[in-house]
């Protein structure tokens, strides 16, 4: 019996010093992982996850903090990425966390826009205009549409329009494979 | 309203189908002249049924049944089961190879052209290994009585031993199993009466259907060179340098071409395009592969023909086979196309 | 000479320890859904495995059998192989972070791998001497490298493949690693043959 | 001259139904000037030229009235005279059926020419000659419409050693290429010597598909007449193998040369440049004639009682052209280019652009609807049939399931989109549409992933600001109390010294200067933008001031609310 506890101490001591040496010689510093998240993120800075931007939520997921379906704007795609990324499994889009919507922009009504600035405060990219009882607008090429601008508003005079589509960034679409009628009959 | 291109080539998948099952017959009809119409039975059981099971699994997966129930890929699979299998198998065993084919090999995948394993190779590998006995009883040759080869199929089993024989295959591996015995080799694979003058009497002459079926494929444009060339060169230099090695113990290339599946895999099952691998240099690897396994499964391993679980066992390696052989692309070709 | 190399080759193919003996299926399953990452666990496996056969032989032959204390072997056996997996996850953690990351859970579950602790012990029931145990672990570990990155293969390509409903993911994934275990059995009597 | 050159092979391509007969038989004839032009802005490949014509004005033909916006960009020009009636949305000739800024015209029927110039190239600089192009609005006329001028740089060498004109013109049903060679070989050289001379291209190779005999035979008369002009060999006429697709540039290289340019690579830089035999003709009729690009010849083909080449304005409507060609009555579309790769349009009222080489009527006749898409059973024909030696069957596996990383893994960008997998495709497959909607999408994500590295940017950059702020203020406040404290401090003093010293005094009196300067400050902010407002302006200015306090006094309750 005796044998045993110091054979088996004996191993545990070794063993604990080995690890011990390793611990100290292969420390890393830093998580090069939140990079890769914070890429995957579709940089809306709206805080629909529940963490105060794109940055701070990469942290979490990286961390094992957060789930990776809390990005409305990221949509199922942005999940999909994050679960190759990190080798979990796809998870639909969390509904308390909101809905994929289109891409849109906010568009500030300017005959009711009563310049109180509360928007410029809110916009995370800074794409507001405008000064102190200053008629305010949208920079449209950098807003994110993270409505975060709307809350704020006291005239409710922000609105989110859906970016329409163009000659320039029109898409092709998905083939859809028809299969009428008379085809189905026929054969 | 369709985009560009406007018009098409007039080709379909059905077309290629019947033209691959057009290819089977000259084999079947050798098959029926030495070991009579059993195996007509077993086309229609496995047509039956795998048509039975494909469209109840279309209609399952709310595709449109008549539609891709006619492309006629589910009759090329039904066609290599019964061909694979012995003709005198009973009914049950047929349909229930063809039934694991067709659902769990190619439906559970998503259907024509997304399986990755080859469906008649499955079933005859799942029977084999679950019906050992069964799955090696095999009509002798030219007993070509009807009534008992029905019989068998559909009724009693008691009668068989009258009418099954070994294959050459198998004859020779009980041979090989046998240390006493292999000194003898060379005389076993000389009696005629068994082996005929190259692969076993009958199983030669349905090779020589096949391969006939083969060239016509080729001249057809179906299959490319690479398969069956790449297949029956491999099996032939192994088979034959072993044979050069120490002929007492290995048979030659002749008997390895002309018996058992050989020639059905050179033309018809290695060259399935879903599972196998699809580039140039890929075909050749995959065709080798093949090859080399069943020369090594039937001369160490424990079962008879080797093919089902090379085919198998290539199908596995296919997908990094692809990923690893792809062609240069245009302007890719070599180190000034990179860099200029 | 050739018993060695029949201890390799039989441990990759006839005997592999995924498809045949059916061990180390969770890491099979669960690391195998891309290539990079299949390679990635089928290295820090052999890694592991190898030392683990070296090092149980050694202290099997050496501390157990001759203390009479072979009623500790799957305990110290254990213990020896967590030690191996801390090691080789700091390891991979300084060299790789993103393989340490895409591993994930995996790395520290190597550690209760059956494949890890029933390798080691069949070493033991096969009566091997040192160097076969080496080499029985590192075929077995190539065999499961080998399992994985086959596998692998066919997941990445059947992630695109119009599969059922019901039998996307795990499932198919299930069904996948049945037929080509089934394949796998055509080498069955390979290693008797004499 | 032709049995000398080496020819090259490469791989794949089909051999489709040619149907070229049908529209050769007539010569060209010039189409009539509509009633109403309609001619996009956004003709050519870059930036999308400004408007510099308003509604209302008189413009002459050749005037520009779409400026080029940056160098990688192509000017486009009014096609006749007249008055402009608008600048507006109006439909494209673009499978979208999406609107885009149009100049519409309507022509007073005088076809009065702007003043026209010749220019002397040789005493220009390339750069000069280069910015000529682009605003006489000379693109690629073989469909791609790439500004010429933007070809026509020698690259980083100086020189090159080919110059390859395509009269290949492989796409079944066109014929406005082979009609051109035959009625104006010697004006293509012409433009060809201009373009060789401009790219110091020791050689002119001018590959044509055996189907075009006449052509060959023309242009090989007039090859000769150049080169003894010149007094060397460097024009020659090559018969190439009629096979769709050797009239892509990339194909005809290969053939002509055998230097294959990869994707994403500019051939210059391997010593040799294509242009379309339409666009030699283009070059040498800005340059040597001082005509902006304002026509070209168009093919109306297909379901058609009569095809035949048009010369046509720009803005033309497709519908007036295919009107001159007694369309078939069961005639349902109308497609822009060759069955192969044309796009359908949305409407015959689309104009012809520099993109139209040909119209063609189709009918459900004539181009079936395609079989039902059965699934892919990786035959490999349309691996066979890649000529850009493509695995068309994995780039589809994955376009499909919408994995477009491993889509681009298999090269999916080096697709042509030449349409040979989906013609051969045994399970008809419309497999370019797979590839064009992945395409897209990647192209989509590309710009969503920039917009997303600015919006990280810029939002860093808040952050960054915020903390400066905080700290700022947090400065300030420090030197505020540090000030109050020392004001309290000399007050004190003051009081128990009632002597001030002057240091004192002009302490006091610098701080009393600031008060005084911040509260002007305070008081000077107004509206920055509100100098030179016209009355109604000003109006609407206080009109909007009223609403605002208004609405200040309707929002106090609810703001007070919140609070």
């Amino acid at each position: 019996m005796l044998e045993a506890i110091l054979v088996m101490a004996f191993g545990a001591l070794v063993l604990g010093a080995a690890l011990g040496y390793a611990a100290v010689r292969f420390r890393v510093e830093g998580d090069p992982l939140v990079e890769k998240i914070d890429a995957i993120l579709p940089q809306t800075q709206c805080g629909q996850c529940g963490f105060p931007g794109c940055k701070p939520y990469a942290q979490a997921i990286a961390k094992g903090e957060a789930e990776i379906n809390q990005c409305p704007p990221g949509g199922e795609e942005g999940i999909h990425k994050l679960a190759d990324l990190l080798g979990r499994e796809f998870k639909s889009l969390s509904a308390e966390h909101g809905i994929e919507k289109p891409k849109s922009v906010a568009v500030i009504d300017e005959q009711v826009c009563i310049g109180c600035t509360l928007c410029i405060q809110a916009c995370p990219v800074d794409a507001i205009v405008g000064a102190a009882k200053q008629m305010h607008t949208v920079v449209a090429p950098l807003c994110t549409g993270c409505e975060l601008c709307l809350p704020p508003c006291p005239v409710d005079c922000i609105s989110m329009q859906s970016t329409g589509e163009s000659v320039e960034n029109w898409k092709w679409k998905y083939p859809v494979v028809k299969i009428n009628p008379a085809q189905r009959e026929s054969t | 309203m369709n985009n560009s291109p406007y018009f098409l080539k007039p080709a379909s998948v059905q077309s290629v189908m019947l033209r691959v099952l057009v290819a089977l017959l000259p084999g079947i009809a050798a098959y029926v002249w030495f070991f009579g119409a059993a195996i007509l039975v077993q086309i229609v059981l496995a047509s039956v049924t795998a048509l039975a099971a494909e469209a109840v699994m279309l209609r399952l997966r709310d595709k449109p049944v008549m539609l891709f129930l006619s492309d006629g890929s589910a009759l090329v699979t039904a066609w290599l089961i019964a061909l694979t299998f012995p003709s005198i198998a009973p009914w049950w065993l047929t349909v229930l190879g063809t039934l694991l084919a067709i659902v769990v090999a190619k439906h559970l995948y998503g259907g024509l052209g997304q399986n990755p394993f080859n469906p008649a190779m499955v079933a005859f590998a799942l029977m084999i290994v679950a019906y050992p006995l069964l799955m090696s009883q095999w009509p002798k040759v030219d007993a070509t009585d009807f009534a008992g080869q029905w019989e068998a199929i559909f009724g009693s089993r008691q009668i068989l031993d009258a009418m099954t024989m070994a294959t050459p295959l198998d004859a020779l591996r009980t041979v090989l199993r046998d240390p006493e015995q292999r000194a003898m080799i060379g005389g076993i694979l000389g009696s005629k009466a068994t082996f005929g003058n190259v692969g076993g009497r009958g199983w030669e002459w349905i090779a020589t259907g096949y391969f006939l079926g083969g060239l016509y494929l080729l001249q057809q444009r179906i299959i490319t060179w690479h398969m069956p060339t790449a297949f029956l060169a491999t099996l032939f230099v192994v088979s034959g340098a072993f044979a050069l090695y120490e002929p007492d113990r290995f048979a030659g290339p002749g008997f390895q071409l002309f018996t058992g599946g050989a020639m059905l895999a050179a033309f018809f099952i290695v060259t399935d395009p879903v599972s196998g691998a699809t580039t140039p240099r890929g075909k050749l690897i995959f065709a080798a592969g093949v090859a080399l396994l069943t020369w090594i499964i039937r001369t160490f391993g424990a079962y008879p023909d080797g093919i089902a679980f090379a085919v198998l066992l290539m199908n596995i390696a296919t997908p990094l086979i692809d990923m690893y052989t792809q062609p240069p692309v245009f302007g890719h070709k070599d180190k000034r196309g990179d860099s200029p | 000479m050739t018993s060695y190399l029949f201890v390799v080759l039989g441990a990759v193919l006839v005997n592999n320890v995924v498809f045949v003996r059916i061990l180390g299926l969770c890491p099979f399953m669960g690391v195998s859904k891309k290539l990079e990452t299949a390679v990635g666990m089928g290295a820090a496996t052999t890694f592991v495995l190898t030392m683990a056969c070296g090092a149980s032989f050694v202290i099997d032959r050496w501390l157990l059998i001759p203390n009479q204390l072979e009623y500790l072997r799957t305990l110290s056996f254990i213990v020896t192989i967590a030690a191996i997996v801390q090691l080789t996850e700091l390891v991979i953690q300084k060299t790789s972070p993103l393989l340490h990351q895409v591993l994930g859970i995996y790395l520290p579950l190597i550690t209760t791998n059956c494949a890890v602790l029933g390798i080691p012990l069949l070493n033991v029931s096969l009566r091997h001497n040192f160097l076969e145990s080496l080499l029985f672990g590192f075929g077995s570990a190539v065999g499961f490298t080998l399992a994985l990155i086959l596998f692998a293969g066919i997941r990445e390509r059947l992630e695109a493949a119009d599969v059922p409903v019901h039998f996307r993911g795990t499932a198919i994934a299930m069904i996948t690693a049945g037929l080509m275990s089934l394949a796998f059995m055509g080498f069955a009597g390979l290693d008797k043959y004499k | 001259m032709s049995a000398l050159q080496r020819l090259f092979k490469f791989h794949g391509g089909v051999k489709p139904a040619y149907n070229k007969e049908a529209s050769t038989g007539l010569p060209i004839a010039v189409a009539p000037t509509p009633t109403l032009l309609v001619i996009p802005l956004h003709q050519s490949i870059g930036g999308m030229p400004r408007p510099l014509v308003k509604a209302g004005e008189r413009v002459l033909k050749g005037q520009r009235i779409g400026g080029a916006d940056g160098n990688a960009s192509s000017a486009v020009h009014a096609s006749t005279s007249g008055a402009v009636v608008a600048v507006e949305m109006r439909l494209m000739p673009h499978t979208s059926g999406l609107s885009a800024l149009c100049v519409v015209i309507e022509p007073d029927g005088r076809d009065e020419w702007i003043a026209r110039q010749p220019f002397d190239f040789r005493k220009a600089s390339p750069t000069q000659t280069r910015d000529y192009l682009r605003d006489a609005g000379v693109v690629g006329l073989g469909g791609a419409v790439f500004p010429t001028h933007l070809k026509l740089n020698p690259g980083k060498h100086g020189k090159l050693d080919t110059l390859v004109l395509n009269g290949a013109e492989c796409e079944p049903f066109i014929t406005c290429d082979d009609v051109l060679m035959r009625e104006r070989a010697e004006t293509i050289l012409k433009g060809a010597i201009i373009m060789r001379e401009m790219l110091s291209a020791r050689q002119v190779l001018i590959g044509i598909e055996d189907n075009k005999p006449e052509a060959i035979a023309a242009m090989e008369i007039a090859a000769q007449a150049a080169n003894q002009a010149a007094g060397d060999l460097a024009m020659q006429v090559v018969s190439v193998p009629t096979r769709y697709p050797a009239g892509g540039a990339k194909q005809l290289i290969r053939v002509l040369t055998g230097i294959e340019v990869p994707h994403g690579k500019r051939s210059t830089d391997y010593g040799v440049q294509c242009f379309n035999v339409g666009t030699a003709y283009a070059v040498y009729e800005a340059i040597a004639l001082g005509q902006p690009l304002i026509s070209r010849i168009v093919t109306v083909a297909g379901n058609v009682g009569q095809a035949r080449n048009y010369e046509a304005l720009f803005g033309t409507p497709m519908r007036d052209l295919v009107a001159l060609c007694d369309p078939l009555p069961d005639s349902d579309r109308v497609i822009m280019g060759g069955p192969m790769m044309g796009l359908l349009m949305p409407g015959d009222e689309v104009p012809v652009v520099k993109a139209t080489n040909c119209v063609l009527v189709g009918s459900r006749k004539l181009f079936p609807p395609p079989p039902p898409e059965m699934p892919c059973i990786r035959c490999g024909e349309c691996a066979k049939a890649c000529p850009a030696d493509l695995q068309p069957f994995e780039m589809y596996w994955f376009s499909r399931a919408k994995i477009f990383g491993k889509a681009q893994e298999y090269k999916l960008f080096d697709c042509i989109e030449c349409g040979c997998c989906a013609y051969v495709c045994p399970s008809h497959i419309p497999l370019v549409d797979y590839y064009r909607f992945a395409k897209s999408e990647i192209w989509a994500r590309e710009v969503d992933k920039e917009a997303a590295d600015i919006a990280r940017e810029r939002y860093e950059f808040r952050l960054l600001r915020e903390e400066r702020e905080k700290q700022e203020k947090a400065a300030k406040l420090a030197a505020k109390t540090a000030a109050g404290r020392e004001k309290a401090a000399a007050a004190i003093a003051e009081a128990a010294k009632p002597a001030a010293t002057p240091e004192d005094d002009t302490k006091k009196a610098l701080i009393a200067a600031a008060l005084e300067r911040a509260k002007a400050q305070k008081e000077q902010v107004h509206p920055g933008n509100v100098s030179n407002l016209t009355p109604e302006q000003e109006a609407e200015v206080t009109a909007i001031e009223a609403r605002r306090a208004e609405i200040r006094e309707m929002a106090k309750p609810h703001l007070r609310q919140d609070d």
